[in-house]
């Protein structure tokens, strides 16, 4: 029935479109005075050519790979959740909580106690989006667009009135205790003579983002649940005849979904920035829609398609450093990035397609 | 072409090809249909049949081959085009809006001007006009989805009629319809052809070929095999051009031997979301090794009592299943609870309800049972197990292709029906509820379905069967009984019963207590009177 | 609350609710369409940028207007080309054109303007004038029923007045024109508009394009009437409200005015009631903040029930696979 | 050469960062130099970019912001021969190689808050912030002890734009809380929200009323409406540090209030009509008292609260 190979349709569909954004970035960046060429080495040295870069890279692509499984999660039960934002931050105010006011012995009871604080209250921030969209049918995309508003007024007042330690002039809880700091790639990778990964933040915090890939992974196509949450998505009349209850379903994929969104901040919030500070998801809950789409909702795609914007984030920086050019150019080469391989992919497929069908009816006759 | 005849034909394709991908779905097709004849095409699942009529009318274009309309080289390039030439088409899946009145969707796209209620008005007046000459009424303010199928299809014809088509395709416009309502369509066939209208006509129904065409066209995995005289060929003729071998017409069943009653069912009532009760007090037993049909006119309750029974939703009233009351509303009044008793259930939806359209073959094979320990490896479904045994069930009821790894959405619909057969049967339920088990699905097909029906009746399970075809449910059911308005209207045995004694309970006329006993005049006149209260449903 | 202050807030409603029902309405038509948009945001951002820079460089106003409905307009058929034209992905395409608005226009800007991604404030002809509909100082005295006419119905930009009319006429063109019936029938079932022999590709792009023009204007009011220049982000997620706003209104005009005009009121409140005191308590400018959100929450929770979108939206339509 | 790096707001924000920029831009003007500069697009961008300009050599590195302490704690160490400044930080105990700059705020808003009493004919004064945040509440507080002290009764109606980083680039919004404000009686408004106050300067100068900018002078922008600025010498700052170069005298804090002209109020040909003898007889007193020590300006961090205005 494949009318080309799958390989082509996940490699040569995918890289052909990536080449079209980045011709097409070059032109602006050409059209802003600078050479592209220069432009490009520039981002590849500086994101992946270095260990250090690589800390950066991996680092955001560890947050995007938690809040585009979020998205995943949920699409494959076809609920759109854009409250990834919210969720994430929800989930760096466990993180803080569980971090600031239980006196761990080690970090790695702190960060098995931060992971479930976590998730619980990413899940707890989505169960409300949830449960209204199950029990009443109201949309889950307003609610949580609603939810995103309001978990950053939450944190504000949070951070401005509560958690802040007095006298401090940053809204952001106190730094964490030493006893939680997470291990940097530095820490775990380096060795006496040889520092690699230096000053870079990405931390342990990567491995629990590829354990959640697998565990998403194994979540959806290996278990029950995950069976029933894609037969949900694909057909609800289908799953009550199955025996699928659509609240139980509805309410547990969000849970699931913010619980992933809530991980996130175990890398930004404990792992990195060691505090909680305001908008500590910085957007990666949007990104994290890019990221989804684009991976096609599968941990696989998810965790190469956050790599990919975890490069464009560090080469973006790499490229600012040296080029001193405006951080908006950046958002543009991601825009052109996500509008060819997310949206216009069968501007590239279709052309292929016909390439494959006619070498094929050659082949044949 | 050698044809002597002056007059051109209505539509002749000459050397249509198609490839859908890599499908080849018509290789090179030419047919030529003649000016005021009802012409059938018949074929397997998947034959071609639609495709085919798809390029007639524009929707699907051809990779090559000429459509040549009353003697003149037609460019189809849209259905544009095709409506122009006096082409009309009803699809088997109705085009229709659903939200959109009748009115709306006979003036889409043909609307005069550029404002609504001139159009509207125009429309009101002409549907009238046609309503009454063809015997096609509908409510023109009623809205499609408020509508009966059989309504619905009305529409798809008003709509052509509306454009003013010459030539009409009906892509199997019975399958979905009752018998009354069938007979109410022929007859609007027939009049449209004394009107001098060409009718080409899609069906896997032979008796309705037999009944109506004039020519009939055989397709066979993208050919044109056969194009014969209706009156010059026999349905087993028919039956054998179209499946490639001989084909039993007639369920072939030794008399069953019924033991204790299995399903018992006592004052069932359901009241649906819009507060209508659609259940009101039914009473029935099914025993073991017999088939209870359920003849109904659909949207009498048939669809709910399923539903009930199948854990879809809740009722009050008492069921039990060997001796044992199962829960209708509290936690165990799922679907999943039901398998757990037993109870296999083959809705009458396959689309919607009994496939996950985009799961796998092997995915759908397990689609309900789908928490059975049997098929768990720990905290993980066993995948190959599941596969492995998919593909058996896959062999064994001959679905095509046999292949367990492609999408439910890319099978035909026999083989569809046969893969949730094939999921609930070998289950080795107690209980098999089973609905309009045939709908769509072609000869070679129906002719399985229902030997697997009787098997498993011969192995001692009880079945519960509702269909809307009266032919399906005399010669398949031990017991019949009659649903109408949400009731059980009578019972009735299928050797002492025919199609017009059950034609009358299911429009609601009050038992007479009697076998058979009615005068046939009687019964003549009593079923006019059915249909039309059908009509009204 | 007294009266006058009663008065600034419905004033106040009408200003913030103008940008959210342009693009609640331009999101209705593509909508409506089968299109899913969620590039509301980016469409008007875009048009807020070239509306102010156009007005700015020719000193006209209403040549500002038309460069922003076409800048608008064109992010429109991008929409149109990844999500008709090549089936992709409604959503993805969304999101991409909305980053690309919101790094374009700062890029554009500062390399013309130099002043971070803000254009220069526009004066004069090239700033939308406020319109005093005809008696409204004559009546103004009147009690109750002048400073309602002459405060909150009057003395608005233009673009307002184009706004609100909308709302009639897209109910109008919607439900009463031949257009209006297909455009309804594209975003239920594309194959009935197709087999009725109408081109759904072509059906779809009007509407995507309506859209554009539509948002063109909402951008354009909020750079050269509610302020006389372009900021960065100053868009500042009203094309989310927006959106929130056209499902909350199940994809209706008129409903969709009446949810346009709460969010507005809603925010005009939360502006003029922060820090207020409820006996020995204050309550937190955060919740005065969240409030629209938290009884958008509610309504949509106890009231509103399950808003069903347009059956065929957010699927490109797809014959032959 | 010296480098910059401003915060997230960007090097635009009608703020701070800017005012980094304008400084650097003299220095640039004045000597010849050169410099690099960066915007932070991320929290995790600091310590990377504070990094790599230590390891290219840049010397000092400036940054603004006070969420650059912290990193610059971190990393300070490993980069001994780099001198690095951040303006607005606080850190307790003060890394040899860098140097704090801290502005008076407070007592500058107090100044416009003085100016802003005078100038009210109506007795209601209004602030508008950008986000709720504490910095901005620092100002809100000095201006309104400011115009409380010029005149008892006055009424100070304090509001913030909102919670999330729109907030700071919401003209519009900016707008219609001055809209509020003068309904309310306001006829003088300080606004101290980047992107957010262009908006509350604009409705000010269409509404006929005083506004009164905020970080460098935007007294240009609406000449006749913006009563002043309350200037914050960042620019300064900056300036001066790139001039010192490796000179830099580091390890300490230093603190630039009214004395050492770091905070004020600008006067110029666009406001000159504006501010009347009697009002500039009154800043001068005022700020002389400060200086002297006469007058208390509270700080709004010292307690997390501010005695002249509820939050
Ligand atoms: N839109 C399509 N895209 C791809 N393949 C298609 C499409 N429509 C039909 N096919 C394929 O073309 C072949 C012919 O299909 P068609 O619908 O014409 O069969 P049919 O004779 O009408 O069958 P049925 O009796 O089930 O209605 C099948 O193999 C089918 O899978
Ligand atoms: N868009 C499509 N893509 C791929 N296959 C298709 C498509 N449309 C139809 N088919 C295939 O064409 C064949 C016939 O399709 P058709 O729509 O006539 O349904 P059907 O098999 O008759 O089912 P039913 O009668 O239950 O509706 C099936 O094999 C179906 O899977
Ligand atoms: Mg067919
Ligand atoms: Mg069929």
């Amino acid at each position: 029935m494949d009318k080309m190979p799958a390989w082509a349709d996940a490699v040569l569909v995918p890289l052909i479109s990536i080449l079209i954004a980045a011709v097409l970035s070059a032109l602006v960046i050409a059209a802003l005075g600078m050479n592209p060429f220069e432009a490009f080495r520039l981002m590849v040295e500086g994101a992946l050519m270095k260990s250090s870069g690589w800390g950066y890279t991996l680092y955001y692509a560890t947050n995007f790979i938690f809040t585009g499984l979020a998205v995943s999660v949920a699409f494959h039960a076809k609920m759109f959740n854009i409250g990834g934002e919210g969720q994430a931050q929800i989930g760096g105010l466990g993180v803080a909580l569980c971090c600031l006011f239980i006196p761990w012995p080690h970090w790695s009871l702190a960060l098995i106690g931060a992971t479930i604080s976590a998730a619980a209250f990413g899940a707890l921030w989505a169960y409300v989006p949830a449960i209204l969209q199950a029990k009443r049918g109201s949309h889950i995309v307003i609610t949580t667009i609603m939810f995103n508003f309001i978990a950053a007024a939450l944190i504000n007042y949070i951070l401005v009135n509560i958690l802040r330690p007095s006298g401090g002039m940053e809204p952001a809880t106190a730094t964490f205790p030493e006893a939680v700091h997470l291990p940097t790639f530095q820490d775990m990778f380096s060795t006496a003579d040889n520092v690699l990964f230096r000053g870079s933040p990405a931390n342990i915090t990567f491995f629990i983002a590829i354990l959640a890939c697998i565990a998403v992974w194994l979540l959806i196509w290996r278990t029950r649940l995950g069976y029933e949450i894609r037969a949900f998505g694909h057909s609800e009349t289908g799953a009550k005849y199955a025996g699928i209850s659509p609240v139980r379903i509805t309410v547990i994929s969000m849970l699931i979904s913010g619980a992933l969104a809530g991980l996130m901040a175990i890398n930004a919030t404990m792992g990195e920035a060691e505090r909680l500070v305001l908008n500590a998801s910085e957007g990666a809950g949007f990104i994290g829609i890019a990221v989804a789409l684009m991976g096609r909702s599968h941990p696989l795609g998810v965790f190469l398609a956050a790599l990919l914007f975890g490069f464009l984030y560090q080469g973006g920086a790499e490229l600012a450093f040296w080029a001193n050019i405006p951080r908006e150019l950046i958002t543009v080469i991601q825009a052109l990035v996500i509008l060819f391989t997310g949206a216009l992919d069968n501007f590239v497929r279709w052309p292929l397609e016909r390439l494959f069908l006619a070498t094929r009816k050659k082949g044949t006759a | 072409m050698s044809d002597p005849s002056a007059i051109d034909p209505a539509i002749e394709l000459k050397g249509i090809s198609k490839a859908f991908g890599p499908v080849q779905a018509n290789k090179d097709i030419s047919i030529r249909v003649m000016p005021g004849t009802i012409h059938g095409i018949i074929g397997e699942n998947g034959a071609g049949k639609s495709t085919l009529m798809s390029i007639l009318y524009g929707f699907y274009k051809a990779d090559s081959g000429e459509v040549w309309v009353n003697g003149q080289k037609k460019d189809i390039t849209d259905s544009q085009a095709a409506i122009s030439a006096g082409i009309g088409m009803v699809f088997q899946h109705f085009k229709l809006v659903q939200n959109f009145s009748v009115l709306e969707n006979v003036i889409l796209g043909a609307e005069d001007g550029a404002m609504l209620k001139p159009s509207l008005n125009k429309a009101r007046g002409s549907l009238k006009h046609l309503a009454e000459e063809y015997e096609l009424q509908v409510d023109p303010d009623a809205l499609i989805e408020n509508l009966s199928v059989g309504h619905q299809q009305r529409v798809e014809i008003l709509k052509a009629l509306y454009r003013e088509a010459d030539i009409l395709i009906l892509d199997e416009p019975t399958g979905v319809l009752t018998p009354a309502e069938a007979d109410h369509l022929f007859r609007i066939l027939e009049g449209l052809k004394r009107e001098g209208k060409t009718i080409i006509l899609i069906t896997h129904k032979l008796r309705e070929i037999m009944e109506i065409t004039d020519t009939v066209s055989v397709m066979r995995r993208g050919e044109m095999t056969a194009t014969v005289k209706t009156a010059e060929t026999s349905p087993e003729e028919l039956a054998e051009l179209m499946v490639g071998r001989k084909v039993l017409l007639r369920v072939d069943k030794k008399p069953a031997q019924p033991k204790a009653p299995i399903l018992e069912i006592e004052n069932l009532r359901h009241t649906d979301s819009h507060g209508v009760e659609r259940l009101k007090g039914i009473s029935l037993q099914v025993r073991a090794g017999e088939v209870l049909g359920i003849a109904g006119v659909s949207g009498n309750g048939q669809s709910e009592l399923l539903h009930v029974l199948g854990g879809m939703t809740t009722a009050t009233g008492t069921v039990r299943v060997n001796g044992q009351e199962i829960d209708l509303t509290g936690k165990h009044s799922d679907g999943q609870s039901r398998r757990a008793r037993g109870i296999a259930h083959v809705p009458e939806d396959r689309h919607h309800e009994g496939l996950i359209l985009d799961y796998t073959a092997w995915e759908n094979t397990v689609f309900g049972y789908h928490q059975a320990p049997e098929i768990q490896s720990g905290l993980f479904m066993d995948n190959a197990a599941i596969k492995t045994e998919a593909q058996a069930k896959m062999d064994r009821y001959d679905v095509r292709p046999p292949d367990p790894n492609l999408a439910a959405k890319n099978f035909s619909g026999g083989n569809q029906q046969k893969i949730v057969l094939a999921r609930e049967i070998e289950r080795d339920p107690d209980i098999l509820l089973i609905g309009q088990p045939t709908r769509g699905v072609d000869i070679g097909a129906i002719e399985f379905i229902h030997k697997e029906i009787i098997r498993l009746r011969d192995a001692g399970k009880a079945i519960l069967l509702v269909s809307v075809e009266l032919d399906e449910i005399l010669s398949l059911s031990d017991r019949i009984a009659v649903m109408f308005d949400g009731q059980i209207m009578g019972e009735r045995l299928p050797d002492e019963t025919n199609q017009t004694e059950l034609g009358l309970l299911m429009a609601g006329v009050t038992d007479t207590g009697g076998k058979s006993a009615i005068a046939a005049v009687d019964a003549q006149l009593h079923a006019k009177e059915a249909r039309e209260a059908a009509q009204h449903d | 609350m007294d009266f006058g202050t009663l008065i600034q807030l419905l004033e106040s409603t009408i200003r913030m609710s103008t940008p959210l029902l342009l693009a609640c309405l331009a999101g209705l038509f593509s909508e409506r369409a089968g299109i899913f948009d969620i590039g509301l945001e980016g469409k008007m951002l875009i048009a807020a940028f070239f509306s102010a820079a156009v007005a700015f460089s020719t000193g006209n106003v209403w040549l500002g207007l038309l460069a922003g409905i076409a800048a608008s307009v064109v992010l429109s058929a991008i929409h149109g080309l990844a999500s008709i034209t090549f089936r992709g992905n409604q959503l993805i395409s969304g999101v991409a054109l909305n980053f690309l608005a919101s790094g374009l226009t700062v890029l554009i800007a500062q390399s013309w303007y130099s002043q971070g991604g803000k254009t220069p404030t526009l004066t004069g002809d090239a700033r939308l004038g406020e319109v005093t509909l005809p008696f409204a100082d004559a009546l103004r005295d009147v009690p109750f029923i002048g400073p309602i006419y002459a405060d909150v119905i009057s003395g608005h930009a233009s673009l307002v007045y184009v706004a609100f009319l909308a709302v009639p006429l897209t109910w109008w063109v919607l439900f009463r024109t031949r257009f209006g019936l297909r455009l309804r029938a594209v975003g239920e079932s594309p194959e009935a508009v197709d087999t009725a022999g109408i081109s759904v590709v072509r059906l779809r792009f009007t509407a995507v394009i309506i859209c554009g023009v539509l948002c063109g204007i909402a951008g354009a009011y909020m750079a050269t009437g509610l302020q006389p220049f372009f900021g960065k982000e100053m868009t500042a997620g009203r094309g989310y409200i927006a959106l929130a706003a056209l499902i909350f209104a199940k994809w209706r005009p008129w409903y969709a005015l009446m949810a346009c005009l709460l969010f507005g009121f809603l925010q005009a409140l939360a502006i003029r009631f922060q820090n207020f005191d409820i006996g020995p308590f204050t309550v937190p400018v955060q919740v005065m903040d969240a409030l629209p959100y938290i009884l958008t929450v509610i309504i949509l929770a106890g009231f509103i029930g399950k808003a069903i979108p347009p059956r065929a939206g957010g699927e490109p339509y797809v014959k032959e696979r | 050469d010296p480098a910059l790096i401003y915060d997230l707001g960007g090097k635009f924000d009608k703020s701070f960062n800017e005012a980094a920029f304008n400084g650097a831009e003299r220095w640039v003007k004045e000597t010849g130099g050169s410099y690099r500069d960066i915007e932070m697009q991320s929290e995790a961008q600091r310590e990377q970019a504070l990094r790599r300009f230590a390891e290219a050599g840049f010397n000092p590195v400036i940054t603004t912001g006070f969420s650059f302490a912290e990193p610059i704690k971190n990393v300070a160490s490993d980069y001994p021969d780099t001198k690095f400044v951040n303006v607005d930080g606080f850190l307790p105990e003060i890394p040899e190689n860098v140097s704090l700059i801290s502005f008076q705020e407070h007592q500058g808003s107090y100044l416009v808050g003085v100016l802003a009493a005078m100038a009210s004919e109506t007795g209601t004064v209004g602030f508008v912030g950008g986000m709720d945040i504490p910095l901005i509440r620092h100002f809100a507080c000095g201006y309104a002890q400011g115009a409380k002290a010029t005149n008892p009764d006055i009424n100070v109606i304090a509001n913030m734009t909102g919670t999330t980083p729109a907030a700071w680039n919401d003209p519009v919004k900016g707008s219609e809380l001055a809209k509020a404000q003068i309904g309310q009686g306001a006829d003088v408004i300080y606004a101290a929200a980047g992107g957010t106050g262009l908006g509350v300067l604009q409705t000010a100068a269409d509404e006929g009323i005083y506004s009164i900018g905020v970080d460098s002078n935007q007294n240009y922008l609406h000449p006749g409406s913006v009563l002043t600025s309350m200037l914050k010498r960042v620019d300064n700052a900056v300036f001066e540090a790139m001039s010192d170069g490796e000179n830099l005298e580091t390890g300490k804090m230093t603190t630039l209030g009214l004395a050492e002209d770091g905070v004020g109020y600008a006067v110029d040909d666009n406001n000159a009509d504006l501010i009347s003898d009697e009002m500039t007889a009154a800043a001068e007193e005022a700020k002389q008292k400060i200086i002297d020590g006469e007058i208390e300006v509270v700080s709004y961090y010292e307690n997390d609260s501010c005695p002249a205005l509820d939050f």
